[in-house]
């Protein structure tokens, strides 16, 4: 099997190396890439969409409709994995279950909890299998999450002019989560952004950029015409589609953000949502 | 103006109502789909009345124009399609009602969202006049597919394991060609691109990347030697996901392929050998397919065997290069289509009765579900081949242009695998007439599952009968004139 | 061989990809464990934006955000690199992103059924249950 | 002057750099390999960003937002890389890892 792979693997390797034969060499202003289409793009977005980041500019507006699909995968993702590997609430979980009295800080060990105690003020539940409260860490954290949250926010908000737009504040905005969940524990990320908050959010957000399509239909134009933002507001059509720009990835943000928290809770906890890590 | 995209934007804003609704009122959920394919059925009527007026129409996304944005561009064959995909789906969500509420419990929103995108996804791949969003569209048309077929105990999400590594690798290739062809020509948009690659030299670089788009797309496919992911898949899955996916994924990419070749690849850009090496893997898969599906006990299994067969047919036919394999292969995809689909929905109908689908479960099944049995032996007839039936008069068009060029392996092969069905799906109906149904075999068959099937069926033989005007209408004016 | 050189110069970047490209697909080959195919596909995509990415390079151009000075007067596309090949694979990565979240979702079902994620002890688990 | 205090520090700082890689390949546990990644890093990385906000103040003073940025990510270093040291570690004494000892002082021990 490993010699038959090798055999495939190095025969598809010398064949793509003889295709590149005619390819421009690296770092050609002149070959056709850099010519035809992106030429346009550089020289012209931005008297069009008063975007100086021309990828922000290409994503969100020449090319949005594969922006929204892009948000679409993401959102299919995320119901998948919810599809795939949720556990039903009601069934029994096996397994050992910790519960710390409040007061004295004595555990209890439980087997096959299919009972779970509500909200019980005497006892909290404990990870069985990651019990981090360590308190450097979770102070540091605690510390630590706003700033990266703010940080999301400003990557979402600013990607007209610097590096940045929905999926990657999204992405960063999921991880203040993933470490809130690292640094305490599963639970108190499900207490903050429960499942159903978490998939209203994604659907919401891809909501959002379908609506801004919508809205170009409805005022007469193509779908994803952001030049229907025109006049709201008393904006010229350039800044009609900055603006166009800037609601889509804040859609798309949201999407992410959503999407990412319910894949790693999906995961981490396998398919529990209650504990895990 | 809005058709093109109408008949896609209903399923996109449906799977995302579905999981607003599935989290506040998932009552629902279910008449929400149904809305949602039923609109978009209705809008792919009123596009194909459209075209077939008004000719090809162009529907700028965006409102930038072509080469700058992407457009769906929807010519009769297209509508076609989308009708067909469509229609199927619509099909499959009413005659599986009582699963889909059933048997997800609280995850219906989900199965119906993703159900919903992955039909949005297909009918995407269809529409779209750009090839990276192609691409984006296969990944949402997969994606949510590996999701569907993935639910379920036992071997189901293995087998769609199987399928994710394999089809992952086949939409990266392709994605790998496409960047080929951007680096040579430096456009994205596929009319675009068909008029610089007529005037472009014709070099190694350039059959390279015309092969690793080809090949991409055979992955996906399921073409002879990849076709191991298929029958796992569609055989280990619910009966949903198999009967909604079978009839669409593999005849989506084979689209792909034509239109690849009949609108954007100029004949001189194919590799020389590619057509030969396509013609030798189709017969192969039609010999292999027919053979492994006559060692299957599992039925769903067999006819997806059966499946990689018909693969093979249409690859042979669009690759023979002349007029009639192209019409036959075109055809096929229709014919193919509405089979499987009439199959897989009379194998789901019985399987909810009988469990598991083998041979010996099959006993009596005329008496106690004749009209489920008369739609399966329309099914099973057509994919032989029987004279009033759609699946005759494709590969009637198969045989004369493979006759017509000379391809009398391939010729061989398409009639061995007709023979080989006659055994295969007589078996199931001498165990289904003769034998005598179990004391305890209480069968059922309700009016709303029995209704779309027989829409299917009815369609098999309205279209077999209108042929020759799917022919004229639909497909004869798509194949360019160059092609003899 | 003259000739092989210039070639292995001025096209490197497409070297690199072809060879990451192969150690993801022989991963994915060869690997009996599920968790390493997907770490192959993963490189194997991963491989393909590196070629998509190199595409974009233009000999002294910087990045594609338009400086200040140039917003007023005339821009010159010398200046800026390719950025639609970014666009794409921002694409591409969030595509792929996305069937990992997918693919390791389906592996913890299929540990959950067959306790193991060895390629060869799940098909003799299937042979002999 | 300056110039020569740039230099310096960037070049002590890479040298900590060096030092913690070398301790990362060559130390004998998880532990002893953590403490240097940690340490020389934080330090490392500390030294090196004040070289740059020298260099940066001496070339180009106007754009003091910069300089004050990265004193920010020093803050920011500071503070997450030992906390991110210290999980580890616990992580590592919570799985049963037990530290290295140099084997002549475990005979002792005996």
């Amino acid at each position: 099997m490993k010699k038959t792979a090798l055999l495939a693997v190095i025969l598809t390797g010398a064949l793509l190396i003889l295709s590149m034969e005619n390819f421009p060499s690296w770092g050609d202003v002149q070959s056709p890439a850099s010519l035809h289409l992106s030429r346009h793009f550089i020289e012209k977005s931005y008297e069009q969409t008063l975007t100086p980041n021309l990828v922000t500019a290409v994503l969100g507006d020449y090319r949005g409709f594969d922006t929204m699909l892009e948000t679409v995968v993401v959102f299919t993702a995320a119901l998948a994995c919810f599809l795939v590997i949720r556990l039903p609430r009601d069934v029994c979980t096996p397994g050992l279950f910790y519960y710390r009295h409040t007061r004295t800080g004595l555990v209890v060990r439980k087997h096959d909890a299919c009972e779970l105690p509500g909200e019980n003020p005497t006892f909290e539940r404990v990870d069985s299998d990651w019990p981090p409260h360590d308190v450097v860490v979770v102070s540091t954290c605690r510390m630590v999450i706003p700033f990266i949250q703010l940080f999301g926010l400003y990557v979402v908000a600013h990607g007209h002019y610097s590096p940045g737009g929905g999926f990657q504040g999204g992405v960063i905005f999921a991880a203040s989560y993933v470490l809130l969940a690292v640094s305490h524990d599963l639970r108190t990320l499900v207490h903050r952004l429960n499942e159903r908050v978490t998939h209203l959010l994604s659907a919401a957000g891809v909501l959002l950029f379908f609506g801004v399509g919508l809205f170009g239909m409805a005022m007469g134009l193509n779908f994803l015409d952001y030049g229907a933002l025109e006049g709201v507001l008393g904006m010229s059509l350039a800044s009609g589609h900055s603006l166009g720009i800037l609601l889509v990835e804040i859609g798309v943000g949201m999407t992410v953000t959503a999407a990412l928290v319910i894949i790693f809770k999906l995961l981490s906890s396998r398919g529990t949502v209650t504990e895990g890590l | 103006m809005h058709d093109v995209v109408l008949t896609i934007l209903p399923l996109l804003f449906g799977s995302f109502l579905a999981i607003l609704a599935g989290w506040t009122r998932s009552a629902l959920v279910y008449p929400l789909g149904v809305v949602a394919l039923a609109l978009s059925t209705g809008f792919c009527v009123k596009l194909l009345l459209g075209v077939l007026s008004t000719g090809t129409a162009t529907y700028l996304l965006g409102g930038w124009s072509p080469p700058w944005g992407i457009v769906f561009v929807i010519d009769t064959f297209s509508a076609g399609m989308m009708l067909l995909i469509s229609g199927s789906a619509l099909l499959t969500y009413l005659a599986f009602r009582a699963e889909i509420i059933e048997g997800f419990a609280e995850k219906t929103a989900a199965f119906v969202a993703l159900l919903l995108l992955t039909v949005a996804g297909h009918m995407g791949i269809v529409a779209t006049g750009d090839l990276f969003n192609l691409y984006v569209l296969i990944e949402v048309a997969a994606l949510s597919g590996y999701a569907l077929l993935g639910y379920g105990s036992g071997r189901a999400p293995l087998a769609s394991l199987n399928y994710l590594c394999v089809g992952s690798v086949g939409a990266s290739l392709y994605l790998l060609g496409v960047g080929y062809l951007y680096i040579l020509t430096g456009t994205l948009n596929m009319a675009d691109l068909a008029q610089i690659m007529l005037a472009a030299p014709v070099t190694a670089s350039l059959h390279g990347a015309v092969a690793v788009i080809l090949f991409g797309l055979w992955v996906k496919m399921a073409l002879f030697p990849f076709h191991g992911w298929l029958p796992g898949a569609y055989a280990m899955s619910s009966p949903v996901a198999a009967a909604l996916l079978a009839p669409l994924t593999t005849k989506v990419m084979v689209y792909v392929v034509i239109r690849l070749l009949i609108g954007v690849i100029p004949g001189a850009a194919i590799p020389e050998a590619l057509p030969d090496v396509a013609m030798l893997l189709g017969t192969a898969a039609i010999f292999a397919g027919s053979l492994m599906a006559y060692r299957q006990i599992d039925q769903r299994r067999m006819i997806a065997y059966i499946l990689v067969a018909e693969v093979g047919y249409m690859v042979g036919g669009m690759f023979i290069g002349n007029r009639t394999a192209m019409t036959g292969a075109m055809l096929h995809i229709f014919a193919d289509a509405l089979m499987t689909l009439t199959l897989f929905l009379a194998l789901g109908s019985i399987a909810r009765q009988r469990g598991e689908m083998v041979l010996a479960n099959m006993r009596g099944l005329f008496r106690t579900m004749p009209f489920t049995m008369a739609a399966f032996v329309l099914g099973a007839m057509s994919m032989i081949g029987v004279p009033p039936l759609f699946g005759f008069f494709s590969k009637w068009y198969l045989l004369s242009g493979a006759l017509e060029s000379g391809q009398y392996l391939f010729m061989v092969g398409l009639l061995v695998s007709s023979l080989v069905n006659v055994v295969l799906f007589f078996r199931i109906f001498e165990t289904a007439f003769f034998d005598e149904p179990g004391e305890s075999v209480r069968d059922i068959e309700h009016w709303s599952r029995v209704t779309p099937l027989a829409v299917a069926a009815v369609l098999l033989i309205v279209a077999g009968l209108s042929s020759g005007l799917i022919v004229d209408r639909l497909i004869a004016g798509i194949i360019p004139a160059s092609l003899i | 061989m003259e000739d092989f050189l210039t070639q292995l110069t001025s096209k490197y970047n497409f070297w690199a990809y072809i060879v990451l490209m192969m150690v993801g697909l022989y991963a994915m080959i060869a690997k009996g464990n599920l968790i390493k195919k997907l770490i192959g596909l993963s490189i194997f995509q991963t491989a393909i934006m590196l070629f998509y990415v190199a595409i974009g390079s233009k000999a002294g151009a910087t990045i594609p955000i338009l400086r200040d000075h140039t917003l007023k007067g005339v821009i010159d596309f010398v200046e800026y690199i390719n950025p639609l090949p970014h666009v794409l694979m921002l694409t591409a990565i969030v595509v792929s992103v996305a069937t990992l979240g997918v693919a390791l979702a389906l592996v913890l079902r299929v540990y959950d059924v067959h306790q193991t994620l060895e390629e060869d002890e799940i098909l003799e688990k299937i042979k002999n249950p | 002057m300056i110039e020569t205090l740039v230099i310096f520090l960037c070049c002590a700082g890479m040298l900590l750099f060096l030092g913690g890689m070398i301790g990362i390949l060559r130390l004998p546990d998880a532990y002893t390999r953590l403490h240097m990644a940690g340490m020389l890093d934080t330090l490392g990385l500390l030294i090196l960003l004040l070289g740059l906000v020298l260099y940066g103040f001496l070339h180009a003073p106007m754009s003091l937002l910069v300089q004050f940025k990265i004193l920010l990510l020093w803050g920011f270093v500071l503070v997450t890389s030992p906390t991110a040291t210290h999980a580890m570690v616990d992580a590592g004494v919570r799985a049963g890892l037990t530290p290295w000892v140099q084997p002549d002082a475990k005979r002792r021990r005996k």
